[in-house]
């Protein structure tokens, strides 16, 4: 970061939803004041201004999906003095990883009645699985509170302070209740990434896991509680192939059941 | 026309290295189409001769292969391989 | 670079060099004798293959997965969703969950809307590339703008627990549904979003507003007592009447070979929905003060000016914040957060109208409750072939402007429909052809 | 100690007796299918006619026939919720031309009254008040609320198969720590309370209520009571030698088995009303000039737990965290702080999404099949 | 009193030892606090840099000088990164002193062996100043520190002078040495057998990476120390340095309090176990 000038934010759009970069549009009460410690010079959602790079915090959401997007990132990377990957789609390739499990051609078909003019990939990937990155925020979608941490902490020069303990952690210091437990409603909170605030849970519902795997997952055990309630190996592949289907503790244990049913 | 485009940017490519190479006339062409590029032969064939007309590349042979593999890097790609030029 | 020697005077030349087109979505725009002959807007938004992966899934998942299509309008693809699974399994939704969904929606036109109005296209009318840059000469006005979207934002919260991808809506009703003590929290916002609307109104119609008028075929929900969100037949202005389920008899999407986004047309032709196309057609549902709103700066149906669409957005955030506030008002709370529903095998069809225009969707069950088949058509698809014709006559009268203008002016032309892309809008490179 | 007696709707004039005296009363409460505790205003608040049923990983609730009001045993929070709250701020920094200026965080002088403490969940708080105030530096924030705190403690009439106060000897009767204590008596169409003073504090809200003293026939039903409830009471955990058990054990092949099951979540250390444990987190603004240091709970069951620079998680198999935790509670814990860290609330094995049992654990480490 | 909120100090001096170690001389801001503020060798500091953190660090300087509060850190993350951003005249927050110190009274009268390796030497440093204040109170002094590297030795005109004091021997050792090493090359533990003592008479303080401890404690066991005789500083994670957070538990050890120094004999049955 250079002392003279203001540092400079990219933020870059892969396959996604666009949620995760309007989580930063979200920070109603800090966008400005975001907007005076960082120079937004390329932010397609929110600014037609494209300012070259180098840049020093670069925010990549989406999947890698095309050629196109691999060399892409490729040149993001050496435009960019920190990048960190926001949202699921960019930490574990997103929902739209269920194709790396099929035939994307068979996909191709069933959306487009001429799937031959579609350009993509077979799979749907990881940022970090073709550059270096050097922060995930995961999430489907990100915390924007979590996100201003990471910026607060890039500007600080320090590492954000993102804990990786399960959602149940998050849960009980919010003084919820646990669904499964008190209404034996499965629940994926255990082997999921806090950051959400346990939102499911305080609504009543079972966490679903969109926060993706959290540090010490223990799918095995989970999946034989999910079992105990009534879930079928068939459900609990569909379960754990959700939003970070393509993550590796997620990927490896939709496998298992799906090897196991067969 | 996403073909227009390529054909352009593959037409000014040719002129800009037989001029190099002090050439006026193109006689060959090899190109390989990319798995996913959406062109078939013929395809490429119609669309290049358009742009070709009035260039150097105006009646040069065409030899278009098609590529197989998606997963290549390449597969949304053309890739001039190489040309033949008639030295002046 | 190789070069090989021949032995004539032929010679081959090796070269690898890999052709192709670059940017993410291209104006494309072919000229004949200065005259336009064919104006293609490509979007290379790699497709995401949503309906496919719908396949197999349970019925119960398909507002989580289909949330994700759009983090701008997730609210919209819930409540297509639910409703078109209510409607395979023959129930209805009714009361106050049925009020509470009103409510959520009105949150995400309130948020998606300011975020059109101010973040993105005021800033074309009024010359700068963004709000931040923006907020440095108007910064109240940029304030009121995040203080408007906030509140949108905070109705989506507490009802969906977060404003991206909420997560209590259900197929049935809601997991979770407030009580009332914790909805009347959000009156005294509701009351100041209620003022901005209005003041936005207001300073929207001061713009300059580009003399462009064309005839449109507009279609939206129509709803015998309300201003349509989530139920109604389809109509038109030219005569179009039919229910939901017949949808895909009159309109068909189409796939382009130079775009991934797909075409829809209304028995082969153009047609418009979004904020416009529900103002033409339902002006008379809205609210008396609504309405005095609208009439005050002169904004009557009929309207054909797509540039004016900030005008309409900006009214229908005044609607939504007056129908948040009745909601919460006259809220009792349910006896359950959701109705009993039985799952079968059924075909299933929605429409709702998104903060950007109609949103379909139809589903297939089987009997294991598992999708079978899922069409989802969401309004950028629709609006896409009238944006090309809106460019196409913008640029007839506007080719003598230099290309960055040009440039400018396309994007805010396209940016009259709100694409969900919404940041295509912010990309478009400009391909002139000239022949 | 004497006993009194008073009615079911004097309940209500002890609350607010308690009121006027400046205490913001928490007690037992409906809420997201369980008993947990909250600010309540009256009586009528309180879980009326609710009873539970309880197992390894699974909490019911349960419509019982009466009117009863603590029919029913601890649920999934501990009072360590207001007393060593999940998030306390600690400090606030500023920085003015350079000068650091520290600010401290008040100790939250909220005067807390807890309505129906059971006697585990009393002795969980006496665990606490070693860790935090017997050193010679006494935790700032955790003192102040303590002492504020009015306890109306209650007798236990009903326990379920997660309960094992007996073998810790912290229940189910109360002995001590409470400023009032209550049991409740429902024969026929009376329902009234005994009442007992464990404190002057106790003794002067007495006086603010209608009381008779208690018939010996009513004392001798309050002792019946609980005497039942000690016989419904049927789990244990032998805790003769508990830490050589442990400090012998440290390499037994049963912590693998431990491991394939634990799921690492910390949900057992999260209800634990002993489990102490923070993390800090320093939260600055844009602004650049401040910045503020939280307190949040933490768990031994977390990688970060235990990190150090060079080394990584000095616990990173789940074997050693569930390790960690369990020789804690039951054995270290006594070389610490002079008790067992369990007081068998029953609350770890309840609410462990996998019902892991830690009495059982003990069990197979003794090489006992249950 | 809020044991947790620290003071701020002053960085009157930052020395650099070698590529990624610095020294910090710190006074409190607060006249105060500094006149109150006294300590025992081995005993560490929670050290605050503003906005980043707060890391345990041992006080290197001599517990005599009421003046100045040395510290020297090695710069591994984010707090101590922070810390090295600081330049002479910046602020950061301190408390303490915490923890146990080393066997300096009990000490007394015996020889001392004080056995370091990388930046263990610098916990030990306190001790070692106190003994050549108190020289004639102890026997003989060995020195025994190893480095990975050459680059890594730090302190090293200290270790020479000393050294030459009567009674007292400073061995250096590296494990890969390079043309300008003049001194040992090998493994610490190694020195061990360079010196000699009694073992009956002998105290050992023993600070350094815990995988080096394990082998020199063997090595000491095997030359006949009793486990009584054996100190060693250790580290854990630790956040609060009040016994409150947990985080630094060894068994039944906080090592903020009953530590960082501990006597081998309290923890011989768990030390060479894994992941306690
Ligand atoms: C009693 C004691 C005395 C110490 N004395 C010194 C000394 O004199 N000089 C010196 O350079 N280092 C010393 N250390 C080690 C020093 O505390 C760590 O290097 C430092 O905490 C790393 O912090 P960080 O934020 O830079 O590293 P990161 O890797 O970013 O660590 C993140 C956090 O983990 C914790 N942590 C990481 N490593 C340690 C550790 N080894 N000990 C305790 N907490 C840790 C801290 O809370 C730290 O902020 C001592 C440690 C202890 C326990
Ligand atoms: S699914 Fe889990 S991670 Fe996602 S919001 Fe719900 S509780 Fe949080
Ligand atoms: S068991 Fe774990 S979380 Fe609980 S007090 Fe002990 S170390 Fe802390
Ligand atoms: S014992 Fe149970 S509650 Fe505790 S961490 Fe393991 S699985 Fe979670």
């Amino acid at each position: 970061m250079s002392h003279s000038s203001t540092p400079k934010l990219a933020v870059w759009k892969f396959a996604s939803c666009d949620g995760c970069q309007l989580s930063l549009l979200d920070c109603e009460d800090e966008l400005l004041a975001i907007s005076e410690k960082l120079e937004i010079a390329h932010f397609l959602e929110a600014s037609r201004l494209q300012i070259a790079g180098p840049y020093d915090l670069s925010l990549v959401e989406g999947s890698i999906t095309t050629a196109q997007d691999l060399e892409k990132i490729q040149k993001i990377r050496q435009q960019s003095k920190y990048l960190v990957c926001i949202g699921a789609c960019a930490t574990s390739g997103g929902i739209q990883a269920l194709r790396n499990f099929q035939d994307v051609k068979e996909f191709s078909s069933a959306v487009y009645a001429k799937p031959h003019y579609i350009e993509t990939l077979k799979t749907s990937t990881s940022i970090a699985s073709h550059v270096l990155v050097d922060f995930e925020l995961q999430g489907c979608p990100i915390n924007k509170k979590q996100l201003i941490e990471v910026i607060l902490a890039f500007l600080q020069q320090r590492q954000p302070n993102i804990p990786s303990y399960s959602v149940c952690v998050e849960c009980k210091q919010a003084g919820k209740v646990c669904v499964m437990v008190a209404s034996g409603t499965p629940c994926l909170g255990p082997v999921t990434h806090a950051g959400c605030g346990a939102v499911c849970p305080a609504y009543h519902r079972g966490c679903y896991a969109c926060y993706g795997p959290m540090e010490s997952p223990n799918t095995q055990a989970l999946s034989r509680r999910w079992q105990d309630l009534g879930a079928s190996r068939k459900d609990l592949v569909r379960v754990f192939r959700t939003f970070n289907a393509y993550a590796n503790d997620f990927h490896k244990i939709s496998e298992f059941h799906e090897k196991k049913e067969k | 026309m996403h073909e227009a485009h390529l054909m352009k940017d593959l037409i000014n490519k040719i002129i800009s290295i037989s001029k190099e190479n002090a050439s006026c006339k193109v006689t060959k062409i090899k190109v390989k189409l990319g798995a996913l590029s959406h062109m078939t032969p013929e395809h490429f064939k119609e669309h290049f001769d358009q742009v070709a007309v009035g260039t150097c590349a105006q009646d040069a042979v065409i030899e278009a292969q098609q590529a197989q593999d998606i997963h290549d890097a390449n597969a949304q790609g053309i890739l001039l391989e190489s040309f033949e030029i008639e030295e002046s | 670079m190789k070069k090989k020697k021949n032995k004539k005077k032929v010679r081959t030349i090796q070269v690898d060099y890999l052709a192709r087109v670059e940017g993410e979505a291209t104006l494309y725009i072919q000229l004949e004798d200065e005259k336009i002959r064919e104006v293609k807007l490509k979007i290379f938004e790699p497709p995401r293959f949503f309906e496919a992966f719908l396949r197999g899934r349970n019925f119960a998942e398909a507002p989580d997965i289909t949330a994700r299509i759009c983090g701008i309008c997730p609210v919209a693809y819930q409540m297509s969703s639910v409703h078109a699974m209510e409607n395979a399994f023959g129930v209805q939704v009714e009361g106050a969950l049925r009020d509470l969904r009103r409510l959520i929606y009105c949150g995400e036109w309130i948020e998606s809307h300011s975020l059109h109005i101010y973040m993105l296209h005021a800033p074309d009318f009024l010359g700068y590339p963004d709000a931040v840059r923006m907020a440095k000469d108007h910064p109240e006005i940029v304030k009121r703008g995040l203080g408007l979207k906030k509140v949108g934002n905070e109705i989506i919260s507490l009802l969906g627990g977060r404003e991206i991808h909420p997560i209590n809506v259900k197929v049935g009703g809601f997991y979770r549904t407030p009580t009332r003590k914790e909805l009347q929290v959000l009156l005294p916002s509701l009351e100041k979003a209620r003022e901005a609307a209005l003041e936005t109104l207001h300073w929207a119609a001061q713009f300059d507003f580009p003399d462009f008028e064309q005839d449109y075929e507009f279609v939206a929900l129509s709803h015998t007592e309300e201003y349509p969100f989530n139920e109604g037949r389809i109509i038109s202005n030219r005569g179009l009447d039919i229910s939901v389920e017949e949808f895909e008899d009159y309109f068909q999407e189409q796939q382009v070979e130079y775009s991934n986004a797909l075409h829809c047309l209304l028995r082969g032709k153009p047609y418009f929905v979004g904020p416009m196309a529900r103002f033409n057609l339902n002006f008379e549902k809205f609210s008396p003060v609504v309405q005095q709103a609208a009439n005050s700066i002169g904004l009557l149906p009929g309207l054909k000016n797509p540039f004016k669409s900030i005008l309409v957005r900006s009214l229908e955030v005044l609607h939504a914040c007056e129908e948040a506030l009745r909601i919460v008002q006259n809220y009792q709370e349910a006896s359950s957060a959701t109705i009993k529903i039985s799952a079968s095998a059924g075909k299933g069809y929605a429409c709702t109208e998104a903060p950007r225009g109609l949103l379909y969707h139809r589903y297939h069950i089987n009997s294991q409750e598992l999708i079978e088949e899922a069409k989802i058509v969401p309004p950028t698809s629709q609006n896409q072939k009238i944006i090309e014709d809106d460019l196409f006559k913008l640029l007839e009268h506007s080719l003598h402007l230099e290309e960055e203008k040009l440039q400018e002016y396309c994007e805010h032309a396209v940016r009259n429909y709100d694409p969900c892309i919404s940041c295509a809008t912010h990309f478009l490179k400009l391909q002139v052809e000239r022949k | 100690m004497t006993a009194f007696s008073i009615d079911r709707s004097e309940l209500d004039s002890l609350f607010q007796a308690l009121k006027k005296r400046g205490y913001e009363v928490v007690g037992p409460t409906l809420q997201d299918q369980a008993i947990v505790y909250d600010y309540i205003e009256s009586s009528a608040e309180l879980p009326v006619g609710m009873s539970d049923e309880q197992e390894a990983g699974s909490y019911r609730l349960k419509k019982r026939s009466d009117g009863a009001l603590f029919a029913y045993a601890v649920g999934p929070h501990a009072w360590k919720k207001f007393l060593h709250p999940s998030h306390q701020r600690l400090w606030t920094v500023k920085k003015q031309k350079g000068d650091l200026q520290f600010i401290s965080e008040k100790p939250n002088s909220i005067r807390y009254a807890f309505i129906g403490v059971r006697a585990c969940d009393i002795a969980a708080m006496q665990v606490q008040d070693k860790v935090f105030l017997s050193g010679t530096e006494k935790n700032y924030f955790y003192k102040e609320l303590r002492e504020n705190t009015f306890i109306v403690g209650v007798n236990c009439s009903h326990a379920v198969s997660t309960c094992f106060c007996t073998s810790m000897q912290t229940g189910p009767k109360l002995l001590s720590g409470f400023d009032l204590s209550l049991t409740e008596l429902i024969e026929n169409e009376r329902h009234i309370f005994l009442l007992k003073c464990g404190s002057k504090k106790g003794e002067e809200v007495l006086q603010e209520l209608s009381y008779d003293q208690a018939k010996p026939a009513e004392q001798e039903a309050a002792q019946k009571l609980i005497e039942n409830t000690s016989q419904q009471i049927n789990k244990n955990l032998d805790v003769s030698n508990i830490q050589e058990l442990f400090y012998q054990n440290y390499e037994h092949s049963h912590w693998e088995d431990v491991a394939e099951r634990c799921l690492s979540c910390a949900n057992c250390t999260m209800v634990c009303p002993t489990c102490f444990c923070t993390t800090v987190e320093d939260v600055s603004d844009l602004s650049g000039d401040h910045s503020e240091r939280w307190q949040k709970w933490d768990s031994c069951f977390s990688l970060d737990f235990s990190y150090t620079h060079g080394t990584g998680p000095r616990r990173s198999s789940i074997k050693s965290r569930y390790r960690q935790w369990l020789t804690h509670k039951l054995a270290t814990w006594i070389d610490q702080f002079g008790s067992s860290g369990c007081v068998g609330c029953g609350r770890c094995i309840t609410w462990c999404p996998v019902g892991i049992d830690l009495t059982q654990e003990v069990a197979a480490l003794r090489g006992i099949q249950k | 009193m809020n044991h947790l909120m620290p003071h701020p100090a002053e960085i009157i001096e930052k020395r650099q030892e070698n590529e990624n170690t610095y020294t910090f001389r710190l006074r409190f801001c607060e006249e105060e606090v500094q006149r109150h503020y006294r300590f025992l060798p081995g005993q560490f500091n929670m050290l605050y840099a503003f906005g980043v953190g707060e890391v345990p660090i041992t006080l290197v300087s001599d517990p005599m000088d009421t003046e100045f509060l040395d510290h020297t850190i090695r710069i591994v993350g984010n707090v101590t990164q922070a810390l090295a951003r600081l330049h002479v005249g910046d602020k950061l927050g301190l408390r303490g002193p915490f923890g146990s110190a080393w066997p300096l009274d009990k000490a007394q009268g015996h020889d001392v062996l004080v056995l370091t390796g990388g930046l263990g030497c610098a916990p030990s440093m306190g001790a070692i100043r106190y003994i050549m204040r108190h020289r004639s109170s102890y026997g003989k002094l060995a020195i025994l520190h190893g480095v990975k590297a050459p680059s890594d030795l730090i302190y090293q005109k200290k270790f020479l002078e000393w050294g030459k004091i009567p009674n007292t021997e400073v061995f250096l050792s590296a494990d890969q040495a390079d043309r300008t090493w003049k001194h040992k090359v090998g493994l610490v533990t190694h020195l061990l057998d360079q010196v000699n003592f009694d073992a009956g008479r002998v105290l050992v303080m023993m600070c350094g990476p815990e995988i080096m401890m394990r082998f020199a404690v063997k090595e000491c066991l095997v030359k006949g120390i009793q486990a009584d005789a054996i100190y060693l500083a250790l580290e854990r994670n630790m956040k609060c340095a009040l016994g409150f957070c947990g985080h630094c538990q060894l068994g039944p050890q906080f090592i903020c309090k009953d530590g960082p120094v501990l006597c081998y004999d309290k923890i011989k049955n768990i030390f060479d176990i894994k992941e306690v």
